[in-house]
């Protein structure tokens, strides 16, 4: 049993390969197809001789054929090496990068996603329970609202009512930069409280909150539906009559069908958590929250290949691996998965 | 004089197994058919009768060649039908048709029942005016009155009787020599029952047809099969009469199976018990596959598998005890 | 309107009846009808060049500019009416290419099976699977702002969506004995795909579109918000979102509250149309 | 032990309200086994479940009284329901696929419905073990998942936890339609071994044969209503009403050779039942009293009851 | 007034506050190796952490001595021997010698880094004499060389720096007033007054700089009290509203400039007519109020007002003159149902939020004639400059920070047909040439302004570029902090910097 877990793992993990490699070759091939390269955009409008920027080409091995360059970087990727960046400033590891800006997106999509779920649960089994009735009836308006809230607009609205008017939080950044923090995860929650820092974690909460209350209010719509339709499913299902048969309390019965109703909504969890990424972009862009997103926005302005394609890479590796948790967690809870 | 004969047809289905397994190309199948022989003649209506998942459906459909079994051959009219290629296939399709258990998904719920019923003429290759002729002929047949209506309705219109006699429609309407009627009535309501099988009936006898009726119900396989097949996890294992074989069965699992039938024209005296269930068709019991429920088993029924033997004529047993 | 609303009541009242989510539909229907109408009689309605650039900046909400003026001095209210154009054009572009794309090829793959399929169903996941907003912004700069680029961009990241359902419909409908009974007639691979599979798809690719359509609706805002699909002065809600964003904070509120409204609208609209009709389907 | 008097349900359903079940009145007494049968709709299911209370909305129980021993069920409020429920009456689903919960040992739902009713933990979880051999499943499959059991296995797990707490009376939906003759067997059984250890059974069927088999006595539903009802050997020998006869007429034996007839016509539609005697428009006794009036249960001989403007 | 409540939250935040400002930029920090920065932020960073042989005079275009106490010029401009303050030291105590500065300038010439053609160009050899004497033999007579030994490149950096390559992260500094003590990138720098520094000590002990990704959170933040200072670049907009609401305002003129270019090789801007009637319709006055709010001004020539030898050599089309536009554009031949089609390029973040504006402005103003139909047309900064280059665009907005402050810097990467490929306009005049070679050498300055004043003028006949605009610069404070100090670099003192509280 544990052996097969663990073949298991590895087995599924493998599958994450062909994914990373489907979209490197997508924005590989996108990326090269029409004018303009990061040399270009570092150099700009500076009086440059040609021979510099053969030499600054070469130094990035752009000079290189295109299947070369493609089969290059495939190679520094086999290597667990994203490449160096191309352009503001070049030569500076990708990987660097990724493990400054990525805690700041995962910080923000962990609580996004808590909130979110948190959401969806609630109102989604409120609405299931009182089916057919205004509860429902608003409780679907909202998933819809929720869902359709268009990310800048809203986080523009709440930053205006939180921050500019009632004056009460921030509205962007990670952290108040008069606050030190000494980060060991880059969490800056969790780092705050490994620190014992407390002005810390009061100031990196207290930013934390409209960015992720936007976004997990915005992905709450979606769970809010599918707890809502699950719930109403499993509750017409013959187990639950029966366990009412049986005269088990509500509550319990409650709790079992959520239980039930839960399954299909890990399966959306894996999913959801790429729209999440998705949507963190715009967050990130509102709040000027110094994450992933707003580091690809940054580099694609200069058409950073290495750092592009190794954010892209990186992504699906994450997505891959979230799906794998997924998956886990799925065979975990349900006993008829077998693996 | 035989229409279908069937020989040794074997059909396996691969299992779907984790992905470990198949990476350790491991391969399991559920041996669904297994070995399986029998004849049809002309006119007559041959009975299958057995357990859930004993593989009276995968039979009836390889039969057809609707599933591509693994091994064996089916002669229809002298010609080996699973040796045929695509095009022949299709050809040879008009004469042997096949009705459905379920009623509601057999019908393409987006298609009148006209044109369910047309379809199959137009496909092999008469104009869409003379179809429609032969359908509203074909409706008033199968007792869908007034036709014209009936033609323009959609099948979620009808009730599921009316579906079925719609299917039977579509299966006659080619004129076949061959029907395979699975479970044909099993999910029609008790009242209606009666007047399916009627119909079936009339049809038999007005065209001569030959039948493959599979059913779980033995009173069922009583009212309208001539003779009847007997399987047990993807074998057969009593093939007679029958009534013969109602009234004198003897394999332990015919006996267990007619007499747990319940019946209203008789109390149950004895009962022969057979304990548990039907073993999964991927590893079944080694020797005869009945031994581990079987109460007169002994150490043979364990080891050899039996042959299926004429012990009387036209009544065939695969038991070693018989 | 009354005369519109009669005409379309009746095949409404044929699908739903007085079934729930009529209610949805309905007002999913009303809102996508006028920006319909909004974005064909455009030059009728807005009552102003919505690029002219005039000295009248800034002005709130009045009489003469209804959703008032922005910072070149162009009517708020006549941009969100021509930006209508821009939005449904994108989207509505982007969708029927994705469909066209992905049906079909979800439709093969899952009727035929095999290496194509798999292969296939490789591709579609791994661009399901990852963030639809980062590959269209990564696409979408590459081949620069253009409606026509930004819509390509929206439509390779939903070609999924149409296949992965396709294929999955297809494969569930491939075993439903209707096809079965197709085969058992004679029918060729051809006919049961489009004759037997495709009918029945047709509702669930409904419910599929107007989902995909809400969806692409906020990806399209998230890239002209971006900058990414059309260059100014054309009007467009999401570049007019962003660009209004900045004087929000100077209480120059109604440059970003109404495109962002707008855009919520839309997609709501189509959500809501989705949602009765998955409601329909589902409640037989 | 059981009295039902007047039991109406109707379905509030958006293309009509469904008068499933008007008019029903019946009783059971103790260690007795009645068994409902009738043709698909005719609403046994929904006089079984308003047993219970337990109707699935949108159905409502519109009247009638349900006395279980001497106490009118409809007027419990819910915790008292809640209690009466496993513990006095309990029920047994169709479909035994779907009636335990998938996500939990069938141990735990066995031990479940005993400590709901205060038995505790220890105590429960023997008493399970017994249960559960008792029902013919090896103590090791305790901790086995439902999916992991046959149907068969799982009808019976599912008859251990109604027999749990051994009510008074169990309701068994169609337990074995959806499983094979010789597993239908060993239920049919199992139930006739809670019966003779004292519990009444309320039996659902709409296979006439398999109802005689057992039953003490059967009501045959027809529309909402019971047409007739008796002792089973007596309506099997001697059916009265016309829709029983045809009834018989039309289901073939295993052991007979006799011809089968179908009921002419279809099962009407409960939004909209006919005038007078529902069974009226397939009857081919009609006559005009019958398309008007409807026609009362009566006792006819001591213990068997019709519906019948003819006969009476 | 809002401020107040975020500041008096604790007495420990506080208490950090007042020995630290907090400074909000949108631009990055793209690479702190003086050998490979090239963008104006970063050379601020760098002039804070680093400093030159020579330095200009705060917020003047006044050259002093920085590390050099003295210098002499030889041969013609060619030798130029500069003598060192002794007991330099860097950042870290570590000692800095003639050694240092030459081992640092020679470690740009080998690297070839973005900006190494400031030192490549004109720096044939550099020696150590001794430990306090350094000599620069040059390629050519330059007469505008200290203003190059102001920039980076020919900063002496920490032995740390790696010598063999570029070295993006390395915080060890110079030898300026500060020193950084924490990088983050895309987030903040935390700069600490150095004290081994030779000059004025910092007033403010702690610099922290907060890089913002938009004007609008930058300003938020300001308004939330996150930050003191917002500095490069607030949308001009921000500026306004900010400071009717109590916050300093302190403009400071830029020597940034704006300019249109024609592609003068490809129809139909080939055609001078057709450059000069588009130069005319031009309204920079409109722009400048319309897009830019009043924050920069029109600006008629390439060499920014207030530069010596500066002449508004444009001046003679005028401002939005529509007639002159028609006229010219009927002598080359279109007309109102034969109207001038052109194609006008811009990038739309390079240069911020306005830029769109700008295109739509200048669209309008062009339309205005009646005469021209113009598509605006855009691309990212990557392949913007690629099209440039390439010479694919017909009309297209660019911008200019000076490399040094000298005139020869605004005319010689435009005009010299050897130098201008970058740029993509195709324009290439011998006359032209060789008064730009000769106004390099010569090192009179009197001398030398007249040659700009010819070239200038030659610029306003052929119209290959068109001056738009020339930026001011905007630092919008709390109230409480004074000392801002900017110099024609367009670079901020921080140690003049300080609060009151
Ligand atoms: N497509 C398939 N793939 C894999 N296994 C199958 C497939 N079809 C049937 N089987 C298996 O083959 C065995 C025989 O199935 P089959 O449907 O032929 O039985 P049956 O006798 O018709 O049962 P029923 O009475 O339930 O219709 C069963 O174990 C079933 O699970
Ligand atoms: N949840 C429901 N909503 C609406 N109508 C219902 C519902 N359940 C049952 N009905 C209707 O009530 C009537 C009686 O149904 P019931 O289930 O009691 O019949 P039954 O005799 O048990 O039939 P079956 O043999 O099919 O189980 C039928 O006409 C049915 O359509
Ligand atoms: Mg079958
Ligand atoms: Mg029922």
């Amino acid at each position: 049993m544990s052996r097969g877990i663990v073949q298991y793992i590895i087995l599924r993990a493998l599958m994450i390969i062909p994914t990373v490699l489907v979209l490197y070759t997508i924005v590989f091939l996108f990326m090269r197809v029409l004018p303009g390269n990061p040399i270009l955009a570092v150099v700009g409008t500076k009086n440059i001789p040609p021979e510099q920027m053969k030499h600054l080409m070469h130094i990035a091995g752009l000079d290189k054929p295109l299947y070369v360059q493609y089969f290059d970087y495939l190679w520094q990727l086999l290597h667990g090496n994203f490449g160096v960046t191309l352009a503001f400033p070049m030569g500076v590891p990708v990987s660097d990068y990724l493990k400054l800006r990525f805690p700041a997106t995962l910080e923000l999509t962990i609580w996004s996603f808590t909130i979110s779920i948190i959401i969806g649960l609630i109102t989604g089994t409120i609405g299931a329970i009182k089916k057919g009735t205004i509860v429902d009836t608003s409780m679907r308006l909202y998933s819809i609202i929720a869902y359709t809230l268009f990310i800048p607009w809203f986080g523009m609205i709440l930053q205006y009512i939180f921050g500019v008017w009632l004056h009460v939080l921030p509205t962007s950044g990670r952290i108040s930069p008069n606050v030190n923090l000494h980060t060991i995860t880059g969490l800056y929650v969790l780092d705050s409280i490994i620190t014992e820092n407390w002005p810390a974690l009061v100031s990196s909460v207290k930013h934390l909150i409209l960015p992720s209350l936007t976004l997990g209010i915005v992905l709450s719509g979606a769970y809010t539906r599918i707890v809502r339709n699950n719930m109403v499913e499993v509750l017409n299902q013959d187990f639950i009559r029966a366990y009412k048969a049986r005269g088990v309390k509500d509550w319990k019965i409650t709790w079992y069908a959520l239980k039930n109703a839960f399954i299909p909504i890990i399966t959306l969890m894996g999913l959801q958590f790429a729209i999440l990424l998705g949507g963190a972009i715009l967050t990130e862009t509102t709040f000027n929250w110094p994450g992933m997103g707003t580091f690809i926005i940054d580099r694609i302005e200069y058409r950073d290949y290495n750092a592009i394609q190794g954010t892209v890479v990186f992504f699906a590796f994450f997505v891959g691996l979230i799906s794998l948790i997924v998956d886990l967690i799925y065979a975990l809870l349900d006993p008829r998965v077998k693996y | 004089m035989e229409l279908v004969q069937v020989r040794n047809l074997k059909t396996y289905f691969p299992v779907r197994i984790g992905i470990i397994d198949a990476l350790k190309r491991k391969k399991l199948f559920v041996r669904a058919v297994d070995g399986v022989s029998f004849s049809i003649k002309r006119g007559e209506v041959f009975g299958l009768i057995g357990e859930s998942g004993c593989g009276k459906t995968t039979l009836s459909r390889s039969v057809l060649r609707l599933i591509e079994p693994t091994e064996g051959e089916v002669i229809f009219n002298g010609i080996n039908i699973l040796k045929l290629n695509d095009e022949e296939m299709r050809k040879i399709r008009k004469s042997m048709q096949i009705i459905f258990q379920d009623p509601y998904s057999s019908l393409n719920p987006k298609m009148k029942i006209g044109e369910i019923i047309a379809h199959p003429l137009i496909i092999h290759g008469m104009d869409k005016k003379e179809a429609k002729e032969q359908v509203l002929q074909m409706l008033g047949k199968v007792g869908l009155t007034p036709e014209k209506e009936f033609y323009e309705r959609y099948p979620h219109q009808l009730s599921g009787g009316q579906r079925q006699r719609v299917a039977i429609a579509r299966a006659m309407v080619l004129n076949p020599e061959f029907v395979v009627a699975d479970e044909a009535v099993s999910m029609i309501d008790v009242s209606m029952r009666a007047s399916i099988i009627e119909l079936l009936e009339e049809f038999r006898r007005m065209y001569n047809l030959s039948m493959l009726f599979v059913t779980h119900d033995i009173a069922i396989a009583r009212l309208i099969t001539n003779r009847t097949a007997v399987m047990y996890l993807g074998k057969i294992v009593e093939l007679s009469e029958t009534k013969t074989l109602i009234d004198n069965p003897l394999h332990p699992y015919s006996r267990a199976l007619i007499n747990a039938a319940p019946t209203i024209s008789r109390k149950k005296d004895f009962k022969v018990k057979i304990k548990g269930e039907v073993p999964n068709a991927i590893n079944p019991p080694e020797g005869c596959r009945l031994s581990n429920r079987c109460p007169f088993a002994s150490e043979i029924c364990k080891k050899e598998e039996p042959e299926l033997v004429e012990v009387e004529k036209g009544h065939f047993v695969a038991c070693h005890m018989t | 309107m009354i005369l519109l609303s009669s005409f379309l009541l009746k095949p409404i009242n044929a699908i739903f009846g007085n079934k729930k989510g009529r209610g949805y539909f309905i007002a999913g229907l009303v809102i996508v009808s006028i920006v319909v109408l909004m974005a064909i009689f455009a030059p009728f309605i807005a009552p102003y060049n919505p690029t002219a650039i005039t000295m009248d900046t800034f002005s709130p909400p009045c009489w003469k500019h209804i959703m008032g003026t922005n910072r070149l001095g162009q009517d708020v209210f006549s941009r969100i009416v021509w930006g209508s154009r821009i939005i449904l054009y994108v989207v509505l572009l982007a969708s029927s290419l994705s469909m066209v794309i992905g049906i079909p090829s979800g439709l093969i793959s899952g009727y035929y099976g095999g290496k194509l399929d798999r292969i296939l169903s490789m591709v579609m996941d791994s661009i399901y699977a990852f963030p639809a907003l980062i590959l269209a912004i990564v696409i979408a700069v590459v081949l620069g702002p253009s409606p026509i680029n930004a819509a390509v961009a929206i439509a390779f990241v939903y070609v999924p969506t149409y296949f992965r359902m396709v294929r999955g419909q297809t494969l569930s409908l491939k075993s439903q004995l209707f096809v079965e009974a197709a085969k058992a007639i004679g029918a060729r691979n051809r006919e049961i795909m489009f004759k037997y599979i495709l009918p029945n798809l047709i509702p669930t690719i409904l419910v599929v579109f107007s989902l995909s359509v809400a969806d692409a609706i906020l990806t399209e805002a998230g890239l002209s918000f971006l900058g990414l699909s059309v260059t100014p002065p054309t009007p467009d809600w999401g570049y007019d979102l962003r660009v209004g964003q900045a004087f929000f904070l100077d209480g120059y509120w109604w440059l970003a509250f109404f495109p962002g409204l707008m855009i919520m609208l839309l997609a709501m609209a189509f959500a809501l149309i989705g949602e009765a009709l998955n409601e329909r389907m589902t409640s037989r | 032990m059981l009295e039902v008097e007047d039991l109406t349900v109707y379905y509030y359903t958006s293309k009509g309200v469904v008068r499933a079940v008007e008019g029903v009145s019946f009783s059971i007494s103790k260690r007795e086994w009645i068994t409902f049968v009738g043709e698909s709709g005719s609403g046994k299911s929904t006089v079984a479940q308003a047993v219970i209370r337990l109707v699935p909305y949108p159905g409502k129980i519109q009247g009638g009284k349900i006395l279980f021993n001497g106490k009118n069920i409809l007027e419990l409020n819910k915790k008292e329901m809640r209690k009466l429920r496993g513990r006095e009456i309990s029920m047994v689903f169709q479909d035994p696929m779907t009636s335990l919960d998938p996500l939990r040992k069938i141990g735990d739902q066995v031990v479940e419905a005993m400590t709901e009713h205060g038995v505790d933990e220890e105590e429960a979880k023997k008493r399970a073990i017994k249960l559960l051999k008792r029902v013919n499943i090896p103590e090791d499959r305790i901790d086995y998942y439902p999916h992991q059991l046959s149907g068969g296995q799982r009808q019976r797990v599912a008859i251990a936890i109604a027999a749990a707490l051994e009510p008074s009376l169990i309701i068994a939906d169609e337990p074995t339609t959806a499983l094979d003759v010789i597993v239908q067997e060993s239920i049919m059984e199992l139930l006739q071994e809670l019966k003779n250890s004292g519990t009444s059974i309320m039996f659902v069927t709409h296979d006439i044969s398999l109802a005689f088999e057992r039953s003490d006595r059967i009501a045959v539903m027809y529309a909402g209503k019971v047409c007739e009802l008796g002792r089973s050997e007596e309506l099997v020998s001697n059916p009265i009403h016309p829709y029983l006869k045809a009834l018989l007429d039309s289901v073939p034996d295993v052991h007979s050779d006799k011809k089968v007839k179908a009921i002419p016509g279809n099962p009407p539609d409960l939004r909209n039942p006919p005038s007078g005697c529902r069974f009226h428009p397939r009857c081919p006794f009609a006559s005009e009293i019958c398309k008007k009036e409807e026609p009362e249960l009566v006792e006819l001989e001591k213990g068997h009851f019709v519906a019948c403007h003819e006969v009476v | 007034a809002q401020n107040n409540k975020v500041q008096n939250k604790t007495p420990v935040e506080n208490l950090q506050k007042s020995n630290a400002i907090v400074i909000g930029v949108t631009d990055k920090v793209t690479d702190l190796d003086p050998a490979n920065a090239y963008d104006a932020f970063t050379w601020e960073i760098l002039e804070n952490t680093m400093v030159g042989l020579v330095k200009y005079k705060p917020g003047t275009l006044k050259i002093e001595p920085a590390l050099a106490e003295s210098w002499e010029v030889k041969n013609n401009s060619t030798v130029w021997i500069f003598h060192l303050r002794k007991g330099l030291k860097f950042s870290d105590g570590t000692p800095l010698t003639a050694k240092n500065v030459v081992w640092s300038i020679e470690r740009v010439m080998r690297l070839k880094g973005d900006p190494s053609w400031l030192v490549t160009d004109f720096v044939k050899k550099v020696v150590a004499e001794n430990n306090t004497t350094v000599v620069f033999y040059l390629k050519h007579p330059t007469s505008y060389f200290l203003a190059l030994l102001t920039t980076p490149p020919y900063y002496p950096v920490n032995p740390k720096y790696n010598p063999n390559k570029i070295d993006s992260d390395q915080t060890a500094g110079g030898a300026g007033p500060y020193k950084i003590i924490k990088f983050i990138r895309g987030q903040e720098i935390v700069l600490e007054a150095n004290p081994y520094y030779f000059g004025m000590k910092p007033k403010t002990k702690k610099i922290i700089i907060k890089f913002y990704r938009d004007a609008t959170t930058m300003r938020l933040a300001l308004q939330n009290g996150e930050i003191d200072v917002a500095w490069r670049t607030l949308r001009p907009s921000d500026v306004l509203s900010l400071e009717k609401s109590n916050f300093n305002v302190v403009k400071v003129p830029g020597t940034y400039i704006r300019y249109l270019c024609f592609n003068v090789v490809k129809k139909p801007t080939s055609n001078v007519l057709v450059r000069k009637a588009l130069a005319a319709a031009i309204n920079r006055k409109e722009i400048a109020e319309m897009v830019y709010r009043g924050t920069v001004e029109p600006l008629y020539s390439l060499i920014p007002n207030g530069m010596w030898s500066h002449l508004d050599v444009f001046k003679k089309y005028g401002d939005g003159n529509v007639k002159l536009a028609q006229e010219l554009l009927e002598k080359a031949g279109y007309s109102k149902n034969n109207p001038l089609h052109i194609q006008l390029w811009y990038t739309p973040t390079h240069y911020g939020d306005t830029e769109a504006d700008l295109a739509q402005m200048i669209k309008t103003q062009w339309e205005r004639t009646g005469m021209v139909k113009v598509t605006l047309k855009s691309a990212e900064w990557g392949t913007y400059v690629d099209y440039a280059r390439k010479g694919q665009m017909q009309a297209y907005l660019l911008g200019w920070y000076p490399d040094y402050l000298d005139p020869d810097d605004y005319t010689t990467p435009f005009l010299s047909s050897t130098a201008n490929s970058w740029v993509g306009t195709g324009f290439a005049n011998k006359t032209v040439d060789t008064l730009l070679k000769k106004a390099q050498e010569i090192p009179n300055q009197n001398e030398r302004a007249k040659i700009y004043e010819e070239v200038q003028k030659i610029l306003a006949d052929q119209v290959p570029y068109v001056p738009l605009v020339q930026g001011n610069l905007f630092i919008v404070t709390k109230p409480n902090v004074h000392g801002v100090v900017v110099g024609p670099d367009m670079v901020m003192e921080y140690s003049y910097l300080y609060k009151v509280s």
